[in-house]
C-alpha cells in the first residue's frame, strides 16, 4: 500500500527485535472475543485513479455555486479567495505541522497566529484574539459560558436576531450548564428588544450585526444598558466582511467580540471546516478559551513566540480549564491572515464596499420585482425580503432558472415567516448574475 | 554593519558571525507583518465598487482600523519565509504520541478541493448537493463498519467536540430516563487527556478522577468503587494514553451499565486497533474517532479537524442535528429536533460539520480499504513496539513489563533525572538531530512523560536513525553533558525560548511602538 | 556517533558540532534516492493488470532496470527535504541579470491546471479545443499588439528555440529570393548571449562578432563595415545584454535592410520596454519573447519556457507551421506547410507549442493589462536605475555614464582585483547574506561582470537591504578581508563547490558502489 | 496592481536618488519616435476575480480528455499523475527557481537532476543522460546533429515509423545545415528498412519503437548493420512507459536514445511543456547536447553537485556549442523523476503491463467491430487500425458518442493511408470505455 513503507522483511526483523513471534502478539491485551480474524466487510484498497473516479462522480452530483447565478448567504459567504492565500495554506511546513508546542521549530505557525490576533484585534476594534475557534457558533456558545465566567451570573439574554443555529448551539451549550438561555422573538430589526430582558443575573446580552436578517444595528446603547446592569455585551457576526465598512465592535462597547471568520481565506466546502474568530478585553484574557501566541524572547534575547497562557487551557487546567477546545482552527486561520494581508486595510474597505454596493444593486432590483418586498432597513451585503409565495417554494423555483436565489428562512426557523427568504450579494454576482436573478424572480411569481 | 561576535554565552561557546541582512543564506529573516506592511499597500486588484448611495443607517466606520497590507510579491515571502521556520510530518518524523502525525496524502487535498465538494454552500436547495450527502453517508457508513456501532453523528468539529456530543447524547438519554438531575458524577481515568475532564465539565457534569494501577492502566476496582446512582458515565480512552489496551475493558463496560451509566470512550487512539478491534464489541456507547489522527486529515498546524462521534443503540436516538438519511434513491437532510430527529438533543454547531475533513478521509479510507486500514493498525503497533524494545535499553519504560504497548511507547525522565536532566532538555536536542520531539510531559502520570508515537507511515530505516539518534543522546545523559542538554537547540532559527517570560508579561498582539523587536531595538 | 570536531579548516575557524543523524534542525539529511530506494518498493498502488497473453513479439524485458522506487510519505520527504535546499523568488530577491526572475503569480498556476487547458490532448479534433485555440489567438493578439509587429509564430519551446524560429524564417525569406546560398554571414555583436551565435551556427550559418563600444553598444561603424552581400542578418539584443537600450538600432536597422539583410532582434529583455516602446517601431524583422521573462511564467529550476517570435511584414508569410487562424466564429489550427501554409519554412516541435506556458503568460497579462505593463516597465527600469546610483558609489559600473540603464544594472570586478578577490568571491558572500547573487561573468565583454536585475517586483525596502549588504561588503573588500571572501558562503547546505573535479572526472550519474556518498565512505 | 509593490513615494524618493526628474529621463536613449506616450489598445488591468473568470470561459470551450472515452496517442499520452507530483513540482522552492547556476543554494534541484540523469540512463539502458530537451521531437534532431558532429558525417537515414513531426523537425534542422535527411516510406512495420539506405556518408540511421504506428521492432540487427558501415543508431520512442515492459534501446545496441518524457508526470497540456529524454553511451559524452548536473565535493569534502561539462553549452562554447538550448524543461524533468520515484521498478513494470493489456483488450474489442482491421503485428499500448471509410470522418462521427476515438493518419500525413487511425489505450481507460468505443465504431461503421 502506496502509503506504507513497511516491507514484509522489515516486519519480519522489527518482530525479531521485539521478540514476539506474529503481530498477533502484539494484540493480546485485546480481549479475544473482540479479536477480528477477517476483514470487515468494507471495499479492498484502491489506487489513486480509482478513489479519484469515484469521489469526482459524486462531486459531480453537486452543483457548484459558481456554476449558478448565486446568491445564498446566512452565515457563509462567497468570496473570491485569491489562489496565492490556497497556495501557501497547502505548503508543507503550513499543513503538515502540529499545534506549536515546540516552539523553537514551530516558529512559521506561531508568528503567523501572533499577526492573525493581532489582525482579528484591529479588525474588531478589541484588545486581544485567540488563535481561532471552530467556527462563529461555537465561538459564541464560547463566549457566553465566558461570560458567566467573568460575571459569575446565569443567564444569558440573546437577540431574535441571532442566526438560528448560533442561538441554538449556544442555548445546548447553556442549558446544559444549567444556565438560563433567553432569546428575543425572531425580528428583523430588533436587535434593542434585548435591553428590557437583562436583569440582575444576565451574565450577557448577543446582539448580532449584521444580524441573521442583514441588519446593521448600533449596539452602543444595547451596550451602555449591559453594562449599567453589571452585564457583558457579546457582539456576533457572521460576515466578517463588513467590519471594513461599518463600525467595529469595540468602538461600541462590545466586552466580547465574536463570529465567523470564512468570508476571509476560505472557500465554502458546504459548512466547514470555517474559523471562528473570537476578541476581547484586555482584562477579559484570562477567562478566554482557546489558544493564544504571544511573544518573548529566546536564549539569546532575540524575539520569539510561543503559545501562551495554558493555564487557561484543558491540558493544564482540566475540569477547570475555560474550554474544552483542543484542536482548533488553525490552517483556517492561517488562510485568513494571508487573505487579509493581501486585502490590507485599503483592499478590505475596498472589498466591503463592492460588497455593499452589490447588495444596493441587487435589493433595487428585487424591489423592483412585482409582490417583492425588501424588509432590511439598514443592511451590508445581505437582506431579508418578503414574497408573496412560502419561499421555499419560489427558492426551488429559481433553481430551475439556474438561480440559487438565497435561502428560506423556514430552513433555519421552521414555522416563523415563511415568506421571508434571506439574499445575499457579495464581489463574486456579476450585474448579469443580478438581472438574471430578478428576471427569473419575476417570471416564477408571475 | 557586519561584526564577529561570540553571542552565545549563555548558549555554550560557539563563534557566530552575524550578517548585515539578518539573513543567513537560505533562513531569511522574518520580520513580523506589521513591521513594513502599510494600510495603503495591497496585494489585490479589486473592481471600483459602484457608487450608489449607502444603505448602513449611518453606521459607516470612520476610524482607521490600522490593517496592513502587502503586494502580492511580498505577501508570499512573508509567508514562505515564515513557513520555512516550521518543522512538518513532511520533513521528517513527527512522533507525538497520541497526536497521530501519519503522512497526509496530497490525493485527498486534491479531491477536497474539487468544486463540486468545495464551492457548494450549506444551505443550498438540498437537491443541489445530492452528491454531498451520499459522501457524508458513505463516511458514516464506513465509520458504523469499522467500529461495529449503530449509528454516528458526523457534525462535532473535532475530537473534544466529538466528546461533547458523547457526553450531551449521555446526558440527553439520562433526561429522558428522567435521572439527569441525579446522575451528574463523570469518572475520568487519571491519565487521560485533558479535553476528558474539560469537556464533562463543559456540559455541565461533576468530574471523579479514577486512579491507575503501576502498569499504566485503569485501576477497576478503585472504579468499581466509585460507581453509584449518581455516576453519569466513564470516559475511558482505549488504547490508553499510556498506549496500552485496557484489557479490562468489558469489565469497565459492564460495570458501568450494571450502574445503570454510560461509557464513554475516547477515540483518540483508534488508529491502533482500526480493522482490527471494533469498539462495538467491547460494550461501547459513545466515542469520538479524530478524521485528523486515525484518517489522515492533516492537522494543518492545530486544525482543522473533525470528530464523528459513534453511538451504541442506546445513544443512537438523541444524535444531535442535523443528520443524513436516505430517502428513496436520494439523501435527506434532517436538520431540525422537531420531525425525524425528535429524540436529537440539539446542534452542536451551524451547519453540518466538517465537509472538507469528510472528503479527505473518505479518500483515504478508500485508498486504504479493509486491507489497508488493518494494515494501519498492525503497523503502527509493530513500528511503536520496535521503538520500545530498542530505547527500553537506555531508558526508562515504565510499563514495559505490563505488556506490549500498542501505537505508542511511553518512557519516563528517570534516566535524566538521575543526571541533573529533564525531558525537556532531551526533546530539545533532538530538534538539533533534525527531529521533532515526542509528546512531553503527558500523560500527566508518568513523571517527565515521553510518549513516542511513530505511526504506520515511517519506514524501518528511519526508525533506526531516530533510535539510534536516542540512544546516541542517552550516552550523552550518562556522560552527564549537562550543559550541552540545557544549551540546546542550537541549530534553529531562535534558540530555546522563554515561555515563563511570555506567561508572565503576556504580550499577546503587535502594538506600534509598545513591541518592537527586542534584537532591533537594541541595535537602534 | 557524535563528537565536537572543528573541521572548518579552509573555512576560517568555526567550532561546529556536527550530530548523530547528519541532519541539523529542520535542514534534513538528504540521501541520493538511489541509496535507500528499491526496485520492489513503491508509492502507487495499481490495478491488476489483466492477464492476456501479450502482443510484444518476443520484446519482453528480461533484465532487471534497476530503477529504485519509494513509499509515498518517502516521496514526499524526499522532494520536500530537497526543496529546502533551494533559493527561490518566493524566498527572496534573485536578481540574476538578463534571467528576469520576477514574481510568479499563483493565479497563472490555478488557470493552466484547468481541466480544460491541462487534460487536452494535442491532436484532438479542433471541435473539441476551440477555447485552447482562442486562447492562441488571444495571447497572439497581445503579444503582436505590444511589439506592433504583424504576426507572431506561437510554437517555439524557449527564447533559443525563437531564435531558431527567426533566424529559419529569415533561411526561408533568402530562399524564396535565391540567396540562401550567398547570403551565409551572420552578424553577431560580443556582447550577445551564448544562443544567439550558438542559434546562428545550428541553422547553418556563420558567425561574425561584431565588437562594442566603450559604452557598452554595439560598435555601429564597425557593423556596418561588416556588412556585405554575403550578409543574411544581424542578432542584436535590445536592450542590450549590458542593460543599455541601442541608441542607434534605427540606423543597424536602416543600415541591415539597405545591405539586403534582415535584422533579428533578442527579445529577452523585452520586459524593460514593454507597453513602452514597440520593437516594429524599431526596424526588427523577428524577435523571440520570452514569456518566462517578460510574462511571468516560472522558470522552474531551468524550464519549460516559451519563445513566442513576433515577425515583420517581410518574414511573416515563413512563419512555421503550425499556426491558429480565424475560421468563421470559430478557429482553424494550420498545421501543414501545403495549402494556407504554403510558404512556411516548416515545423519546429511536435503539436503546437508551450500550451500551459501561453495559459500562464495571458492570466498575467490580462492581470497587468495595458496599463500595467507599461508599469511594469517603468518599475523595472526604475529599480535597475536606483540600484545602479546606489552601488556605482563603491562599486565599478562601467557603463554609467553612458546613460541611464534598462532594466539591469551592470558593474565590474574593477574594485574586487584591486584586492585580490574575484567576482565569484563576493557572488558567494551575497549568498550568506541571503541573496541569490546576480548574473556573474556575463556579459563577456566587462571584466568579471556583476549584472544585477531586480525587476519590478521588488519593493523598494528590498533593494535598500540588497545595496546595504552589497555595500557593506564593498567595505570588506576594501578592508581586503580576503579570506572572509574566499572561504564565502558558510551558512549553507553544502560549502563552496569544486566545479574544476566535476568537470575533469565527470560522475554524471549514480551507480552501486562506484560513487557512494565521500562523507559516508569516510565514515566507514 | 497586486504585483509591484513600489508606492507612489517609493519612485519619486527613488527618481531623487538617481537624480533625474521622471520617469521618462530613463527612457531618454529610445529613440523619440518609438516613444509612446500612451497606452498600447489592449484591455486595462483586471482583478484575480475578473481574469479567472475570462480563463474559465475560454477553458470551459474545450472538451477535457477526461469527460469522454479517450483513445488518443500518437505521441502524446493521457497517463494518472499522482497528485503528489503535482504538488512537490508547485513548492516555490522548484517552482521558482533558475537554473541552479549557484550550487549552494540549488542543491535540491542539482541532485533531483542528477537522480534524473540516472534514472533515464537506467530506463533506456544507456550511460549517461542529460537534464533534459525541449521535447522528444527536438531531442531527435539534437540527436541527429549530434550524429553528424561524432561522425563527421553528412547524411541521416530515418524509418518510415518515426513520428511524421518528429521527422518534420530533424528534417528541417538537417537541411538547414546541409545534412541529408532521407525518410523511408510510411510502413506500419519496416523499420529494418532503413538498412539498405546506409552509406559511407551516413551518419545515424533513425528508428522508432514502439514506432508510430505502435509497432514494436528489435532494432539489434538495424544497430549491427548500422555500426558496421561506422554510422550510429538513434532510437526514438514516444511512450516512455512502454521501457517498463519492453527491451532497453541500450540493450539492442542504440548509441542515442532519444524520446517523450510526457507520459510520466506530465498532463496533456495541448502538447506542451513536454520533456525531451536523451541518453547516449559515456564516449559521446562530450558531443552530447543540453545541462549535466555532476557529482563534486564542497570545501569540506563533503559531496554536492553542480552543473559541470559546460564546455559544450552556448554559454561557453557560443558559437561552436554542441546545441544552442538554455531554458529547457526543468520542472518537466522533475515531475518526471518524481514520478518516476513513486512507481519504481515494480510499479513501472506493473504500469506497464496495465498499458499493455488494456491496448490488447482494446485491439480484441475494435478488431471484432465488422470492417476494422488490426494492422500493428506487435504494440505495446497503441495500434493503427484500418478503417472502411476515412478515418477522419469516422473519428468525427466517434465524438456524437463522447468517444475519442485515436488520430486518423491523415491528420500528420495528409495524402497517405486515409483510412487509417491510430489508437492507443492507457491505464485510465476502463472496461466501459472500451466497451463504449467498440459498441460507437460498430454504430458509425453501420
Ligand atoms: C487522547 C486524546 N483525547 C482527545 C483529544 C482531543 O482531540 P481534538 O484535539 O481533536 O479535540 C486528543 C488530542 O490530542 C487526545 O490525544
Ligand atoms: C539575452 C538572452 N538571449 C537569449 C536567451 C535564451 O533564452 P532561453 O533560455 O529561453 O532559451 C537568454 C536567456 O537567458 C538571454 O538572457
Amino acid at each position: 500500500m502506496r502509503y506504507l513503507p513497511l516491507t514484509p522483511e522489515d516486519r519480519a526483523a522489527m518482530l525479531a527485535e521485539i521478540d514476539v513471534r506474529s503481530i498477533d502478539d502484539l494484540f493480546v491485551d485485546v480481549p479475544k472475543s473482540a479479536q477480528r480474524a477477517g476483514l470487515v466487510d468494507l471495499p479492498l484498497r484502491q489506487g489513486e485513479l480509482e478513489v479519484e473516479r469515484a469521489l469526482k462522480a459524486l462531486a459531480a452530483k453537486n452543483t457548484p455555486a459558481g456554476s449558478t447565478a448565486f446568491f445564498i448567504g446566512a452565515g457563509a459567504y462567497r468570496h473570491h479567495v485569491p489562489a496565492t492565500v490556497d497556495h501557501l495554506i497547502q505548503r508543507s511546513e503550513f499543513l503538515t505541522t502540529y499545534t506549536p508546542y515546540q516552539p523553537e521549530i514551530a516558529q512559521g505557525t506561531l508568528q503567523a497566529l501572533y499577526e492573525f490576533q493581532t489582525q482579528v484585534a484591529l479588525l474588531t476594534g478589541m484588545d486581544v484574539a485567540n488563535a481561532s475557534m471552530w467556527d462563529g457558533s461555537t465561538a459564541c456558545a464560547e463566549a457566553a459560558m465566558m461570560a458567566t465566567r467573568v460575571t459569575k451570573r446565569g443567564k444569558i439574554v440573546a437577540s431574535g436576531g441571532l442566526h438560528p443555529h448560533y442561538a441554538e448551539v449556544t442555548r445546548l451549550i447553556c442549558e446544559s450548564n444549567h444556565i438560563a438561555f433567553a432569546q428575543r422573538p425572531t425580528h428583523v430589526d430588533g436587535e434593542a428588544d434585548v435591553i428590557g430582558e437583562i436583569d440582575a443575573d444576565t451574565a450577557a446580552v448577543i446582539v448580532q450585526s449584521p444580524n441573521f436578517f442583514g441588519t446593521l444595528t448600533d449596539v452602543t446603547n444595547i451596550a451602555a444598558a449591559a453594562h449599567a446592569k453589571g452585564a457583558l455585551l457579546i457582539f456576533v457576526f457572521t460576515e466578517c466582511v463588513s467590519l471594513g465598512l461599518v463600525k467595529s465592535p469595540g468602538e461600541m462597547g462590545a466586552d466580547i467580540a465574536v463570529g465567523e471568520g470564512q468570508s476571509i481565506g476560505n472557500a465554502l466546502n458546504f459548512g466547514g471546516p470555517y474559523v471562528g474568530l473570537f476578541a476581547t478585553r484586555d482584562n477579559l484574557v484570562r477567562q478566554m478559551p482557546g489558544r493564544l501566541a504571544g511573544e518573548t524572547v529566546d536564549a539569546e534575547g532575540k524575539r520569539g513566540f510561543v503559545l501562551t497562557l495554558s493555564t487557561r487551557e484543558q491540558h493544564i487546567r482540566r475540569e477547570k480549564a475555560t474550554s474544552n477546545i483542543c484542536t482548533n482552527s488553525g490552517l483556517c486561520a492561517m488562510a485568513w491572515t494571508i487573505h487579509m494581508t493581501l486585502l490590507g486595510e485599503t483592499g478590505l474597505r475596498q472589498l466591503a464596499a463592492i460588497n455593499h454596493q452589490k447588495a444596493i444593486e441587487l435589493a433595487d432590483a428585487l424591489s423592483g420585482v412585482k409582490g417583492v418586498e425588501l424588509l432590511t432597513p439598514r443592511f451590508f451585503n445581505e437582506f431579508a425580503i418578503r414574497l408573496p409565495n412560502p419561499a421555499a417554494e419560489v427558492i426551488e423555483a429559481l433553481l430551475k432558472h439556474g438561480v440559487m436565489g438565497g435561502v428560506p428562512l423556514s430552513r433555519l426557523k421552521p414555522g416563523v415567516m415563511d415568506d421571508v427568504a434571506i439574499v445575499a450579494a457579495t464581489e463574486t454576482n456579476t450585474a448579469a448574475d443580478i438581472q438574471a436573478f430578478a428576471a427569473a424572480l419575476s417570471k416564477v411569481l408571475a | 554593519m557586519t561584526q564577529l561576535r561570540s553571542t552565545r554565552g549563555a548558549a555554550g561557546d560557539y563563534a557566530v558571525e552575524t550578517t548585515v541582512s539578518g539573513s543567513r543564506a537560505m533562513l531569511q529573516a522574518a520580520w513580523l507583518l506589521f513591521e513594513y506592511g502599510a494600510t495603503d499597500r495591497m496585494g489585490v486588484d479589486l473592481a471600483a465598487p459602484g457608487n450608489r448611495p449607502d444603505r448602513l443607517g449611518g453606521l459607516a466606520r470612520n476610524e482607521p482600523i490600522g490593517l496592513p497590507g502587502l503586494s502580492e510579491p511580498e505577501t508570499m515571502r512573508h509567508y514562505v519565509r515564515l513557513s520555512q521556520r516550521n518543522y512538518a510530518i513532511d520533513l521528517g518524523l513527527f512522533p507525538l504520541g497520541s497526536c497521530t502525525m501519519k503522512h497526509n496524502p496530497r490525493l485527498n487535498e486534491r479531491m477536497a478541493r474539487l468544486d463540486g465538494f468545495a464551492d457548494i454552500h450549506p444551505l443550498q436547495p438540498q437537491s443541489t448537493v445530492q452528491g454531498a450527502l451520499e459522501l457524508i453517508d458513505q463516511l458514516a457508513h464506513w465509520l458504523t463498519t469499522l467500529t461495529g456501532m449503530p449509528a454516528v453523528a458526523m457534525s462535532p468539529k473535532a475530537g473534544a467536540h466529538g466528546e461533547l456530543c458523547g457526553m450531551l447524547a449521555i446526558r440527553q438519554a439520562l433526561i429522558a430516563r428522567g435521572e439527569d438531575k441525579i446522575r451528574t458524577r463523570v469518572l475520568v481515568p487519571s491519565a487521560a487527556h485533558g479535553t476528558n475532564p474539560a469537556t464533562a465539565a463543559a456540559c455541565g457534569f461533576s468530574v471523579d478522577e479514577v486512579p491507575g494501577t503501576e502498569d499504566g492502566r485503569v485501576d477497576v476496582a478503585a472504579l468499581k468503587a466509585k460507581l453509584g446512582p449518581d455516576v453519569a458515565a466513564v470516559m475511558v480512552t482505549n488504547p490508553n494514553t499510556c498506549g496500552l489496551f485496557e484489557r479490562d475493558v468489558k469489565e469497565i463496560a459492564d460495570a458501568i451499565h450494571a450502574a445503570g451509566g454510560y461509557f464513554y470512550c475516547d477515540g483518540a487512539n483508534y488508529n491502533a486497533i482500526v480493522g482490527r478491534v471494533r469498539p462495538g464489541d467491547l460494550g461501547v456507547d459513545a466515542m469520538h474517532i479524530n478524521l485528523h489522527k486515525t484518517f489522515s486529515t492533516p492537522h494543518g498546524g492545530g486544525g482543522p479537524g473533525a470528530g464523528p462521534t459513534v453511538l451504541s443503540e442506546a445513544l443512537a436516538p438523541y444524535a444531535p442535528t442535523p443528520f443524513v438519511v436516505r430517502d428513496g434513491e436520494g439523501f435527506k437532510l434532517i436538520e431540525h429536533v422537531e420531525g425525524e430527529a425528535g429524540e436529537a438533543f440539539g446542534r452542536m454547531v451551524a451547519f453540518h460539520g466538517q465537509m472538507g475533513m469528510f472528503t479527505r478521509a473518505l479518500s483515504y479510507m478508500m485508498s486504504h480499504g479493509a486491507d489497508g486500514l488493518r494494515q494501519v493498525a498492525e503497523d503502527a503497533v509493530l513500528n511503536a513496539n520496535y521503538v520500545l524494545a530498542r530505547l527500553k535499553r537506555k531508558f526508562d519504560a515504565p510499563f514495559a513489563a505490563a505488556g506490549p504497548c500498542m501505537h505508542e511507547a511511553l518512557l519516563s525522565d528517570v534516566t535524566l533525572k538521575a543526571k541533573g536532566l529533564e525531558t525537556v532538555d532531551l526533546a530539545k536536542a533532538l530538534i538539533d538531530e533534525g527531529y521533532h520531539p515526542m509528546t512531553v510531559y503527558f500523560p500527566l502520570v508518568v513523571h517527565g512523560a515521553m510518549l513516542i508515537e511513530p505511526t504506520e507511515t515511517e519506514s524501518k530505516a528511519e526508525l533506526d536513525r531516530f533510535c539510534d539518534v536516542m540512544l546516541a543522546l542517552a550516552e550523552r545523559v550518562e556522560a552527564g553533558e549537562v550543559d550541552f542538554f540545557k544549551t540546546s537547540p542550537r541549530f534553529t532559527p531562535v534558540r530555546r525560548l522563554d515561555e515563563t517570560r511570555a506567561a508572565r508579561q503576556p504580550v499577546l498582539r503587535w502594538r506600534r511602538g509598545r513591541n518592537d523587536d527586542p534584537a532591533r531595538q537594541a541595535a537602534e
